[in-house]
């Protein structure tokens, strides 16, 4: 069976859509030996409707809060029936893992499950045309924020530095080598793993279709996504973000950020200047 | 036959469990359920049950991990109660749906509101039509044989549908009785290791489950669930009468005393159908024509045996653990449509008791025939549910 | 992909009836037709470095003697054109191949 | 058919005693039943705890209203106002812990037992429940003390089953 | 009058919450919901209207947001459907014991499973028992009237019942109609400035409230809320009239046509009624005497309404669009209980139709009719429902 | 109105209960004007049963799951109603927060509305029994872990360091004083406040009632509870631990810790050690 | 009664079109009710929309299943297996999108319009929508043109609204 | 106490009658029942710091002109003696008070 058979070709996400390139290079990574879950959300699209489904590996539409809830059952399940070599991914968006998934994911996470959870980032609930979710960022323009969100997005990464996760990393859909190289260490493990992945989203975010990666690799450089892994205890930044200065052109490419002012604009840079901090200390400490 | 052993409603379901040889068990505590959870847990923590135990976070996810598991091929269990039964609501079903045979305990307890540790059956009647079996036992006997039925009938390849077993909180999962406990070489003739029959997660078998399901098949979806359903009477009655061959307890759907030459039948379910059986012998033996038709399958719902046991009756009082804000209760109107299939036109009477741990004793049973005779007497139409041991005086009302 | 339609219609005769909402097929939905543009290949500038393959969405760019690009899926969404390093890839209206079929 | 109500305090074990009544009939083949009523209650508050022995199985699955056999841990109860006597039927047995001499109209038979004496000096500073156990077999021979002492065993293993079989019986023959 | 608008029923909601000057709105997204959401957020954050608007993070915490805010005494409004209602379940019943007069539009969509985004009742019918006064409009324009109408009938202190509307997934909720919008001035004859009558957090009165509620008192608590329910028989009686004389548009708990000298009667609630009503009016002219008798206010159920507007059918044709595994639809029951009040025999038929977004369209409603004058001249009994538009071949089973 | 009154005495709570001192000294602090809720947990205990409550001021039974989730809708509702002086206090036990009340809690953070939340953590579901949670200390027994729980407990003091807490500390019983200082400081603020209080239980924990006050105080002493505080982006450390070989002492006064070996002693003391160093480094970023 | 069936892709604004018919046909007083059939389609599915317009209220609430008027915006439709003649009533319109000659059997009339080609030129890349509906007002008179581009206008705010006004007036002219 | 009693009883009566589970009286549950030990402050050594107030759970000991403890709701737990720097306060068996009633 041909890797790419996994999953198949003509799958109605649109054009230039991030989260259907994560999908397809996590399988490559992980291989037919993998069950997949995905709630409902734009990555629902891949596991299909009606008779059909995307997926060349076994996979379930789970309800939106506890996914990470069924993926204990699944593990533990294949533990009993010594399938040990089987790997479990899970396959979300922001809102199914920041908003309503959070407490099944941190229960998860506690009990020490063996499965990869992958949340792919697209900063909105796309699946319902596009609301709002905690990881929104600040400023960006929403169905239900449509001046302009007034929070600054959830930092879930940092959150999750203070779990007993196996392996942790973040990802980007401008940089698939460097998220194929941590899936790949993440299915190594031998417990509750976690990715997180940018995924700008065209459809959500407002730029042309073919920008997708662009922007991606704009958030790295500008500071707006911080690329790092921690294994063992220890944090690694992968990749330093080259200029700060780049984030207005970073939000003036992006139509959702049409409303912001200077003043936002300067709060968005403050903010990313200090999780860079923050990141760099804690990537210091040999002790979490 | 097994051991005997004294044992309350909870602790007979744990050993009803262990004899199924369940494989995985998620459940997180709740009166009056958490002794459930403590002794399962418990025995394997401590190596003397060999399964896996997840310490979910809440019950949301409790059955979510059993709807996992199961759907990965293993056999499972859950157990819950009121709050965590209301919790669970989005995913029961989902699991039905899905046609996995788990069985769960429902350790009945009023949901809210208000706040309420006692019994009452609202929490598992608002689960009446979400797709599962409903067993309601109504001794700890009787809770550790139905939970070894429930799976032999929910994994048929012919209803693969999830079974609920009800107990009334404290007056049965508090309620300390002598259990025959069958060993586990008797348990072994009944049900054996777990071999699921119909889809499972198996990177063997790449197929994707409870997709989203369009207009174009989704009626027809539901009507092979209705079917499964539908097909579990049968089952059922397969199981219960080998189950009584190998362990000498008979149970059915439906179970009748005194009712063939009875003017006046009350119609029940759960642990109050023994003490309305103490009442109607007693009763019998002044000479009075009372009955007790007992539920014990509310779903599927016996519609047509509860007809035939009727047709004699000329008063029927059915009384209902629950009350269905401005309608009537949900039993009352299950007997009604059984009744009018057999098109028989006894008075029938809909009585609301019991609830939020309010005893149904004697004096209730007795209340409630008494009543049943006087409408009956006249002849009345039963307009409105008939709310028995009610203070009226300290109701409130701004009306 | 036909080779897993097969695969799967086998697994299928040789299961028991399965009830309950589980799909077999593989989805296939020509996607092509969503295209206003069209990636094209100049395979004389291509250095066939993959990176095209590597970050189109649909799966469609595949890496053979030349690089191919199935154009009865591709969305024609543009990523690869931007992300060529060589800027070897042409984004050509579709109206210009018209009558020309699926290719 | 043995109807019992059991007045006691949380903290003094009256539903552990319950248990163990019902555990010494089934010894004997007899059908126990034991229920007690949950009200999340602490140390101190007043709990109640029904049973019933029967020769055949019991089928009445609520509290009991109408006891003909009342077991009462705490005389102090009355200052919260209620009443042992409520319900019993005529000819009923009383089983009281007391130190001092105590009547009552409502029973035909009343037992007092020094529970509390025989418990801390016998157990220390443990509730008086085997104690009381010890007396109501006595006074109504429901089960023999035989089988109560050893359903105490078993409910209890090693040592401190063994002291508190002792206490029973020690209770059993001062009652 | 008001102003004429194409709006569709989602957007109709959104008009008739701020017509109602709803002060506080927690809401999660969910299709086929969404749309109100976004339009009311929108307009709060755009200041068009001034009112809170909280972006929660799951339906669970929307309706405890909801209730928390209700307890401190401003109106409230949320909105779902499907999973979200299930996810709810838990404290639907908290808002409905604590009095709290809240206003839920559900937009009524399949509850799990299998996953399906199209409508059903399956979602509201599951909340049958918790008490929330229940109005199912058939279109945008009632859709928009029934929420100022149900914040009049649950703030009144009579009744202090929280009520949910229904309006049907896509079938209303998409559906764009001209709709009558009552100007502020004008809605402002009918419903003012929130105040509360029941009790409210205010540390001026400090006392519990939902504490822990004993069997002492549980029944008479609940007793309380069953009559503030029944209370609302009435009341919504004097709002459809008050309404009625306000606005022009006439509703009542229950709407009839062509019943009076009808054989056969066609029950149904939300949408559907609309086609039937139009089906009915054709087969008039065909010189058929056939009726409809639309349920509108499902919860307090108006039995006594029914039993009397039923009294001359010879036939009673049911359709639940929802299929209540095991046993019948709950409209049938409910039918049938109120039949029995009015102690009719007429013939009665359990249909189930329009499941997961099936269309109930014009063929579906003659059939029903057909198959119901079919029966009724065989006299045959119910003996289970009659499922409508299947394709029999397309079920799966193992039986 | 006398102080006292705003909690009734003679409530039913254990001997030696540490909850009803942190819920009485809290109302010490914020006065009459404050509207208390509490999920189902011990602390339902204050609020009472049937006719009868125990708070002085407006207390609500919420549910177990969405407590934060009702006081953003007190809070938004005194609002409203201009009532801006009155303090809502939300009120639970480490079950209610930990676990199955994570994500509202979350949730109602990053929205960010005004509202105290108090955290009384036993360690354990203490209401309906003693079970474990993900609060419980690694090796202890609960009635669902007999043998000593296998996980180590959630860290959720530095998940919440990366929140937009208004004002966020944690207190002990141990050192009453601190606390209400604690809880004074939160009352200024116009966002939500999070304090987590180590509440050693008796019943729980199996140790003697009278010693409640001293096993918190040796907590702090040992390492095995860090007592800091977030305000202004600053971590304070208000007490250092002064020995961590006085964890053995800790663990054997309890005993919920009577199964534990060496290993997991040694465990526990490593993982305390490294906690302290974690946030010895934090303290020092200005930029969180 | 008009009843219309539009066939159309994801994307080439169908659900749009019927709505701003509706609300033509209410500024001319008439009734008027427009409904998709949602599928959560994306770019490029078929997708199918219904609308019906008469004198009074609508009581009606399901789909179109017999048509008197089918609006065809992708002839390309007929490749997936779509028959956009089925349930067509005797004496039927259609209004379809084509550059070519179009002839149906199935409708009395035929109006082909080349919506495409005059919303590109007029619009730029854009949905042929409101194209469509001139041309469905041409073939049917089911509204009047002057009601439709109020309500274009309407719907469409600013300069906008007025180069799509004039579109649908080219198209109206054109069909 | 009796203070908190009385005004709710007066707001009780000013109110509209209030339907659903609210809770209005004060909880009043004599506790002190039980007590196996009851605390005795030896007032001679006492500083009046007030440290055992401070960390009494139940709220039962004031500061007045010397320190008091509320004997009908004191649970016994034991605290207060642990807790007081001076060691000033004696915990002594119930028995010993037998028959002297509350206090
Ligand atoms: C309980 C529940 N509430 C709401 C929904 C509706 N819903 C479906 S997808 C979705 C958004 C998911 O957003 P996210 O997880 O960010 O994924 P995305 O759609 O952006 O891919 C929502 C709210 C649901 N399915 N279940
Ligand atoms: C949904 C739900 N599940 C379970 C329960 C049962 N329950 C009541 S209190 C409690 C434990 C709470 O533990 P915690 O929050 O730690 O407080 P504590 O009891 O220790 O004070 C549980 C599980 C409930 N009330 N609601
Ligand atoms: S245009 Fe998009 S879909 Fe087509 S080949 Fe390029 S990247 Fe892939
Ligand atoms: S990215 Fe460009 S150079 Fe590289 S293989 Fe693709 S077309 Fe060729
Ligand atoms: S169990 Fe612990 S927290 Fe709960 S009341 Fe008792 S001492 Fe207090
Ligand atoms: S702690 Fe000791 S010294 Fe201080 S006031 Fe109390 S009794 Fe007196």
């Amino acid at each position: 069976m041909a890797e790419l058979d996994l999953l198949s070709k003509g799958m109605t996400t649109c054009q230039g859509c991030p989260m259907e390139l994560i999908g397809r290079s996590a399988l490559e990574v992980l291989g037919p030996k993998t069950i997949t879950m995905t709630p409902p959300s734009c990555s629902a699209i891949l596991t299909g409707s009606g008779d059909e489904t995307g997926w060349g590996i076994p996979s379930v539409q789970t309800v939106l809060m506890s996914l990470p809830a069924f993926a204990s059952g699944v593990s533990e399940a294949l533990k009993i029936r010594g399938m040990d070599d089987v790997t479990v991914m899970g396959f979300a968006g922001d809102g199914g893992t920041f908003d309503i998934g959070l407490q099944s994911l941190s229960g998860a996470i506690e009990r020490g499950h063996k499965a990869i959870y992958i949340c792919y980032n697209n900063e909105a609930y796309m699946n319902t045309g596009g609301q709002r979710s905690s990881a929104t960022t600040l400023g960006a323009s929403t169905k239900t924020t449509p001046t302009g969100k007034k929070e600054v997005s959830k930092n879930i990464d940092f959150m999750l530095l203070h779990t007993p996760l196996a392996y942790q990393a973040t990802a980007s859909v401008g940089n698939i080598r460097d998220f194929k190289r941590k899936l790949a260490k993440a299915a190594t493990k031998d417990g509750p793993c976690f990715i997180h992945v940018m995924t700008p989203c065209p459809s959500g975010w407002k730029f042309p279709a073919d920008q997708t990666v662009q922007i991606a690799k704009l958030a790295i450089k500008s500071g707006m996504w911080l690329l790092f892994e921690r294994e063992d205890g220890k944090i690694t930044i992968n990749q330093k973000p080259t200029n700060f200065e780049l984030i207005p052109e970073y939000l003036s490419r992006q139509k959702r950020f049409n409303r912001i002012n200077d003043e936002i604009t300067a709060q968005i840079i403050e903010e990313a200047k200090t999780r860079y901090e923050t990141l760099q200390q804690l990537s210091q400490l040999a002790c979490l | 036959m097994g051991v005997i052993k004294a044992l309350d409603g909870n602790a007979a379901i744990a050993h009803g469990v262990m004899r199924s040889k369940v494989q995985l068990v998620a459940a997180y505590p709740i009166t009056p359920q958490t002794p459930i959870v403590e002794t399962i847990s418990s025995l394997i923590d401590t190596k003397q049950y060999d399964a896996t135990y997840i310490t979910v976070e809440s019950e949301h996810s409790a059955l979510s991990a059993v709807i996992g598991a199961a759907s990965t091929g293993v056999r499972t269990f859950t157990a819950s109660a009121s709050h965590g039964l209301a919790l669970m609501h989005e995913v029961t079903g989902t699991c039905s749906a899905s046609r996995l045979p788990a069985v769960m305990a429902v350790v009945s307890r009023a949901i809210p509101g208000p706040m309420c540790l006692w019994c009452d059956h609202s929490d598992i009647m608002t689960q009446r039509d979400q797709g599962w079996i409903q067993l309601f036992a109504k001794s700890p006997q009787e809770a550790l044989d139905f939970i070894m039925i429930a799976y032999r009938t929910s994994e048929d390849e012919r209803v693969l549908t999830p079974t609920m077993v009800d107990i009334d909180g404290f007056f049965c999962s508090h309620l300390t009785e002598p259990v025959d406990v069958p060993t586990e070489e008797e348990a072994e003739r009944f049900i054996t290791d777990f071999n699921p029959v119909n889809a499972v997660l198996d990177p063997e078998l790449p197929y994707a489950i409870n997709n989203l399901t369009s207009p174009a098949i989704f009626t027809e979806i539901k009507r092979s669930q209705d079917l499964g359903m539908r097909a579990a009477a049968g089952v059922l009655d397969e199981r219960f009468e080998q189950f009584g061959e190998l362990f000498g307890r008979r149970y059915g759907r439906i179970l009748c005393e005194n009712v063939e030459d009875a003017d006046t039948v009350v119609v029940c379910m759960g642990s109050m159908a023994g003490t309305v059986q103490h009442v109607v012998r007693q009763l019998r033996e002044e000479g009075k024509k009372v009955g007790i038709l007992r539920v014990v399958a509310f779903r599927p719902f016996p519609a047509k045996e509860v007809a035939e046991a009727l047709k004699n009756a000329k008063n029927v009082a059915v009384i209902d653990r629950v009350s269905a804000m401005g309608s009537f209760g949900p039993l009352y109107e299950e007997v009604l449509a059984s009744m009018r299939l057999g098109r028989l036109d006894a008075n029938a009477y809909s009585f609301v008791a019991g609830l939020g741990g309010r005893d149904i004793w004697e004096q209730t049973v007795e209340d409630v025939i008494a009543r049943t005779e006087e409408l009956g007497a006249e002849n009345s139409v039963c307009d409105a549910p008939i709310w028995i041991d009610l203070k009226e005086e300290e109701v409130v009302t701004n009306g | 992909m036909q080779e897993l339609v097969k695969q799967r219609t086998k697994m299928l005769e040789t299961l028991p009836k399965i009830v309950g909402p589980v799909s077999v097929k593989v989805s296939d939905v020509h996607t092509g037709v969503w295209r206003y543009r069209r990636p094209v290949i100049r395979h004389d500038d291509c250095i066939r470095c993959g990176i095209c393959a590597e970050y189109c969405p649909c799966g469609v760019i595949e890496k053979a003697e030349v690089m191919t690009v199935d154009y009865t899926y591709c969305k024609g969404c543009g990523i690869c054109t931007v992300e060529c390093p060589k800027k070897a890839i042409d984004f050509v209206l579709e109206s210009e191949f018209e009558g020309e079929g699926d290719q | 058919m043995w109807e019992f109500k059991f007045y006691s305090r949380g903290g003094q074990g009256a539903v552990t005693a319950a248990k163990i009544l019902i555990n010494a009939a089934i010894l004997e083949g007899k059908f126990g039943q034991a229920i007690p009523s949950y009200g999340q209650e602490r140390k101190g508050a007043p709990v109640y705890t029904y049973a019933r022995i029967a020769d055949g199985p019991i089928e009445v699955k609520s509290y009991v209203y109408r006891p003909n056999c009342v077991i009462c841990f705490d005389t102090s109860l009355a200052d919260l106002g209620i009443d042992i006597t409520e319900g019993v039927r005529p000819g009923s047995t009383l089983v009281v812990n007391t130190n001092k001499d105590f009547s009552c109209d409502a029973f035909e038979t009343v037992c007092g037992i020094d529970a509390d004496t025989i418990t801390h000096e016998m157990l220390g500073e443990v509730p008086p429940n085997v104690a009381m156990l010890g007396a109501l077999a006595k006074a109504t021979g429901c089960v023999s003390i035989e089988s109560l002492l050893k359903a105490i065993e078993v409910k209890i293993p090693g040592k401190a089953g063994e002291m508190n079989a002792r206490a029973c019986k020690a209770a059993y023959e001062n009652a």
